[in-house]
């Protein structure tokens, strides 16, 4: 075997997954797109904007990300999940992140792992393949909580004192099942850091409204 | 504070509940990804420990013979750890926890790679040299196991390539270290392209040839590039310090040795 | 004795403190465990849960740590005290605050260094072997401060005026004593500098108490 | 205690440890001194001068530096040791080199720890408080092969065509023992990577020697 | 050619470029000692100046600017633009805050492309030469923004409570309008990451005055 | 080896001789150089106590007085020191020695300035606030010390002005300090533009102001250039910092003050 | 226009920029895909490789780097050059180098900027459009050195102990050429320092040869 | 006073400091010309030239140094020495070391501080104004001992073999002087540890003639 043979498999096999790689790419940046389109929605609820129709318009948004996924099942076999996941499980945590604010927005409840799971349109479990991953979930419910956090801020100007106080509940649940978790010192746990700053922020906006006796 | 009783849906419970799931789905993953660390850094440590048994072989026939022996007996019990590795991660994707036996695993392949190439330098010169260079393909073999409860199956450890070539890319500096170690011996051959620091040198150009078309494959993230890079500026620097072995060797057999040279240097480290 | 015997004394030396560290690193993980238990039951005291209960739960909890400082005390003889003092130094510093919001709880009290000491079985003294160094001490009492800071606030939202000045009362004096020490330019002063921010807003809460009488 | 006594107490804590660094850095300054006077003095080695007063010499300055830590062991309690080390830990590698070369001239011979701990005045294991420490005597001895070296080179200028065999073997073992180690990569590892140039070097004069059918 | 005309000819080469580019930092340092000047201007917005006497004063400074780029454009041929860009960008993106700013407070606006490239005396497009590049004008935006926010908490204090409503209003629209932006320049990506923190921060004070019922 | 007989001329005497002066003018420099560090740790030391002493200064008038008296106590022994190393330096350019005694010198400017604001801020208000803001020349005159062999002449300890500008950089951070701790005492007032709170914002602003057109003089060394960057980075986190004090003291005061409030923090203190 | 339209131009000057650029960097890698076909041309002259043909297999592939530059002139407009030169500069450096080896091996000549210029089918000077940058060239004769450094130190091993002293001289003369510049730029100066290494062991390899009375 | 006059002395100052150092740069330009000068000069020792050449070339060029030297001190007031040395440090050091390098190639000798001083036209001490600083001077030794280092092995190239041994003489001479002296962490510090490696490197050129009885 010669020098340029020795590798000449690896590198065969390198540039297959260069190409693939170029594919997944392409489709994350579409959804990194419709995470983009999704923020502007979401910048309506500072602004008095109805509720209902940011969720309609979230949704198709939504429809079109569940699109993109069907792509990426597509391209992936089952194994190679693991693989790749770093390459799209940023968007991954945003889109669960819109998803659940959907949901909250809608019901006020908070959006199981497979509610998310299927609005985006993979499975909500290790074994069925391509899936929503906990820390993606996770990371989403802490994105959310920071979103709470400022709109509870904002729905004081806007006139609205009741939405803080049901968020307060709301982000309240989060923080505590947050507790329950032992996390390493890796990206969610830093995250996870931020949700005090969040909670702190929305109990100082209830207890604004507590001592002005406003809600009583 | 008023309680506002229409938020009752989401009770308390239910969350505890759904993050007591969380926690015992989180908890069995870094429990497991804790036992692969804890064994790879045995890997680690044994593999650090068989590359220093290897420094220390002796050449001379018979105890090489001896030494080898003890070396390979070392490389199964690493494999025997290794192989603990591939049943925990049986049943999931391996890709998951990579980052978990990573660094276990590459110090192996250094270390495999290093005994092949003692085990078999005798057999080659320094044109074909390239046929004792461990490959990937190897590895796999290494790290495919007969399943104790089926043997009709074998558990693969599965890994990225990337690893196999970090791996194998720092053995060249074991290599640089045996082929100064060593030079004193080459002197008294009279073919020096025979001698065990021009097969050492031959190797790692081959090892650096090789591995510098890698290095400009550009689609890794930015991470292992500078990985790969670090890599390769250590391999060149490694080559060069071979070749300055080599150099040295071939201009000392210019001043005519002698076969008395030999038999001083051992008289000397027998004393 | 050969130069063979000499290196291979040398070697089985250099094992064994591989695997020395590799145990303390086990119990000071069993440690971080406990912290994040006690986090658990301390965040009650923000939801109207009952004192009492939470600083029973606490000691409890602390009774874990205990044994597994006694562990450590066990693994370590003496002077090896500041050879590795740098794993446990962390958690030690937390678990400090864990024992003052305690007997803050129970009485209104500064823990001195001593009751700290006692409460997690290991000595105040440099002099007497493994102890409670001074910093993981001071580090504790910043991080009570931050947390009864915002207790505070979530006491008038419970509904509890009267703890507030309580609060108020106690943290000013830990205040005054930190600007007695000449600090210097380390992790100590970062985190001290945090301190005017914990006071300011307790008496942000004070202030809005007294502007609508409350209390009087 | 009231809160300014318990305040009081560690502001003079901190204080005292700020003197007493102060002390012994003025200390291991003077080592410092005594090791620039030793290279003077083994400079001769390298142009004719005459081992036995090269020896003399060193032991008396030596002496010098054995009066400096008992100064340190004065100043310091035993359990404080470790909290210290790094400040004495780089002129103790130096003083564990001159010590060892010292030794080689007078008898052929490696200085064992113990030796090496008893001309520096301090005790060779950790068990005893104040002592030699490992990475320290190792690293005495690699500068020592660095140094040996060198002179091999400079004593076949000088004329001196036995001393370079001697190294040889010398140096032979103080590499085989090395071998034995299993280092981690940290100061020492790198240190001990530099051994390999000495003993080639060392190779190369043994060489020049033998073809030319010197010392036959 | 000889080796020795070779290089003799490429030193000259260097000389040249290094007198052109001594040139033009002459003349880019003008430029920040005119933005300097605004600056001083600018620190009166926050302490009660009439807006009016301080958008006269920046247009005066600004005029000079313009005089200052029209030397720079003497200077370059078109095509070398790009070759020096990096010497005056980082004045002209401050420059073009600083019209950005001066445009705001004559007309609650925001200035355009053309507008800030037209104060500055230099192209909108990069077909026409020496223009206002696309980052310049985007890190203007975002340095007005947070100097916005500033001024925001500012007009509070000085007792202006109908400023920060227009600031909210006016920095909202900035906000939306980076969110729709795919930004991949790194420096601007990290100085969008603080616009968010401005936001943020004006929300506080618009929430502020909100609760207090003040505007009402 | 031969000895080359007429190389005798440089002979290792000459040199020892030659190098014994340089180790002496070398030693001598050290020297100087260390005893001016170890005081200029001193003067850091103490100047960092006196601010902190500052920092627990009780603003009620009696108790004022007293603090303050003891602050120029500590004032004036500083200086001693200082005056020790300008008759150290006063036969040599002192700045050969700037590097030796510049953060001593700094923080030395930092406690002055701060000590000059605590003393005099009743005096003014907030428009005429630049009046006590320590000028470079009366740092010049504090490091004026009479000759104490001959009183007619006066030793000074120079020094770039580089030095004044970073020193009086650091104070905005114990400004900054004082303003969020004395924010509750700011409250009760009734015109609190006289309040201690909006002189120290008054203050700080005017102080960046100021600095800020410094630091776009480009002419000096990147090294200094950086230092600058970096200290009006500080400084203007420091502004925003006051800044907020006082918006929050502004926003309360729309929410109808009472005295209660003072009386009850009093209250709570005094307990 | 409104912020709406005006952000929206933006993203799509700033998309279209993107895309330009993404071609650009697939030419760029096609000749890195070159530069990589070279060196392992080159290897061969460590090994006993006849000259002629690795200097015919090196024609052969930069003629397909000239094809590819041709892709890059075609793509860009004049004015462009310098604004993505940093794209192509570090390959444009390092096929400089591989023509100037050629041109070595052919003839001991020292290639000139026109000669490299022309082997790459680009301009020789910045006048003429897309061009050989001046510090592209003065790189590729500094990695030149480096390499003929390692080729002297092969050749005596190889058995050609000829090939060291036309190195020797050759690479003298850049070593003085470069001597004579004022270099500004920080790469360049720090690949400079390098020279001085690879002329000292190129220097020790003739001193090696000499000593030994080869060549003589 | 307005905070517009706050620092306006002090700015005036800096602006005169400003003008000042431009000056004074532009002379220290013209220094390190001169010294590349030389340096090209100096080139032909390695290559056979004849040294009295040489040394007439570059006293030559020193005259023109000297000049240089005189617009210095004519711009300098004594006291300003220290304040602005660092401007023209680098360069001094390295004409200091041409100086003792002809000092050396005329007569063997070290050129003592006050030759160098005159040969630049400046003082020898302190105490008379612009003088050549101690530092520069020391630097000096160091960068001839490094270039000797280097000529010792090019002189057996060129067939030299008595030169070597001088040089061995001599830089032993600056070796063991140096070891007199107890240099602190500064740059000369670091310059010194280079010392051990050129002399390493002579006494192996030394060596290499030792073994091979040349020279006997
Ligand atoms: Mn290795
Ligand atoms: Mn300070």
């Amino acid at each position: 075997m010669s020098e340029g043979e020795l590798f000449s498999d690896i590198e065969s096999c390198l540039g297959d997954e260069h190409r693939f790689k170029d594919k997944v790419r392409d489709v994350v940046q579409d959804l990194e797109q419709c995470y983009r389109a999704l923020e502007v929605v979401f910048q309506g609820m500072h602004r008095k904007k109805n509720k209902t129709s940011i969720c309609s318009e979230g949704r198709i948004v939504l429809d079109d990300a569940k699109n993109k996924y069907k792509q990426l099942i597509d391209l992936l076999s089952d194994k190679q999940y693991y693989r790749y996941l770093h390459l799209w499980q940023g968007v991954t945590g945003k889109l669960s992140y819109a998803s659940c604010l959907i949901v909250y927005l809608e019901s006020n409840q908070l959006a199981t792992r497979e509610t998310v799971a299927e609005m985006l349109g993979i499975k909500a479990n290790a074994e069925n393949g391509f899936h929503l991953c906990l820390d993606d979930y996770l990371c989403g419910l802490l994105f959310l909580a920071g979103e709470l956090s400022r709109w509870s801020v904002n729905c004081v100007t806007i006139g609205d004192t009741k939405e803080p106080l049901r968020i307060f509940e709301f982000v309240g649940k989060i923080d505590s099942g947050f507790r329950l978790l032992n996390l390493k010192n890796d990206f969610l746990r830093k995250r996870y850091d931020g949700l005090k700053y969040d909670m702190k922020r929305i109990e100082q906006v209830v207890y604004d409204l507590s001592i002005r006796g406003i809600n009583k | 504070m008023a309680q506002d009783s229409d938020l009752q849906d989401v009770s308390a419970n239910d969350v505890n509940e759904l993050f007591g799931a969380f926690r015992k789905e989180l908890d069995a993953r870094y429990d497991l990804h804790e036992k692969v660390v804890k064994i790879s850094r045995d890997v680690t440590i044994e593999s650090k420990r068989l590359i220093f048994l290897l420094h220390r072989i002796d050449f001379t026939a018979e105890k090489l013979e001896n030494s080898l022996q003890q070396a390979k007996e070392k490389h199964l019990f690493i494999l025997e750890k290794l192989k603990k590795v591939a049943v925990l991660l049986k049943d999931v994707d391996t890709f998951q926890f990579v980052r978990a036996f990573s660094a276990g695993l590459q110090e192996f392949i250094e270390a495999t790679a290093f005994m092949f190439f003692i085990e078999k330098c005798n057999e080659v010169n320094c044109e074909n040299i390239c046929s004792i260079i461990l490959s990937m393909h190897q590895v796999t073999d290494f790290l495919s196991f007969s399943d104790e409860t089926d043997s009709s199956k074998t558990v693969r450890l599965e890994f990225p390539v990337e690893e196999y070539l970090l791996g194998i890319a720092d053995v060249t500096g074991e290599m640089m270290r045996l082929c100064i170690n060593s030079s004193a011996s080459s002197l008294g051959q009279k073919d020096l392209s025979k001698s065990l620091s021009f097969k050492l040198t031959a190797y790692v150009q081959a090892l650096h040839n090789a591995f510098s078309i890698f290095v400009h494959i550009v689609d890794v993230s930015q991470g292992l590039r500078k990985h790969f890079d670090e890599k390769l500026r250590t391999m060149t620097a490694n080559v060069k310090k071979c070749e300055d072995v080599c150099y040295t060797l071939r201009l000392r057999g210019h001043e005519m040795p002698h076969d008395i040279l030999k038999a001083t240097l051992m008289e000397a480290t027998e004393k």
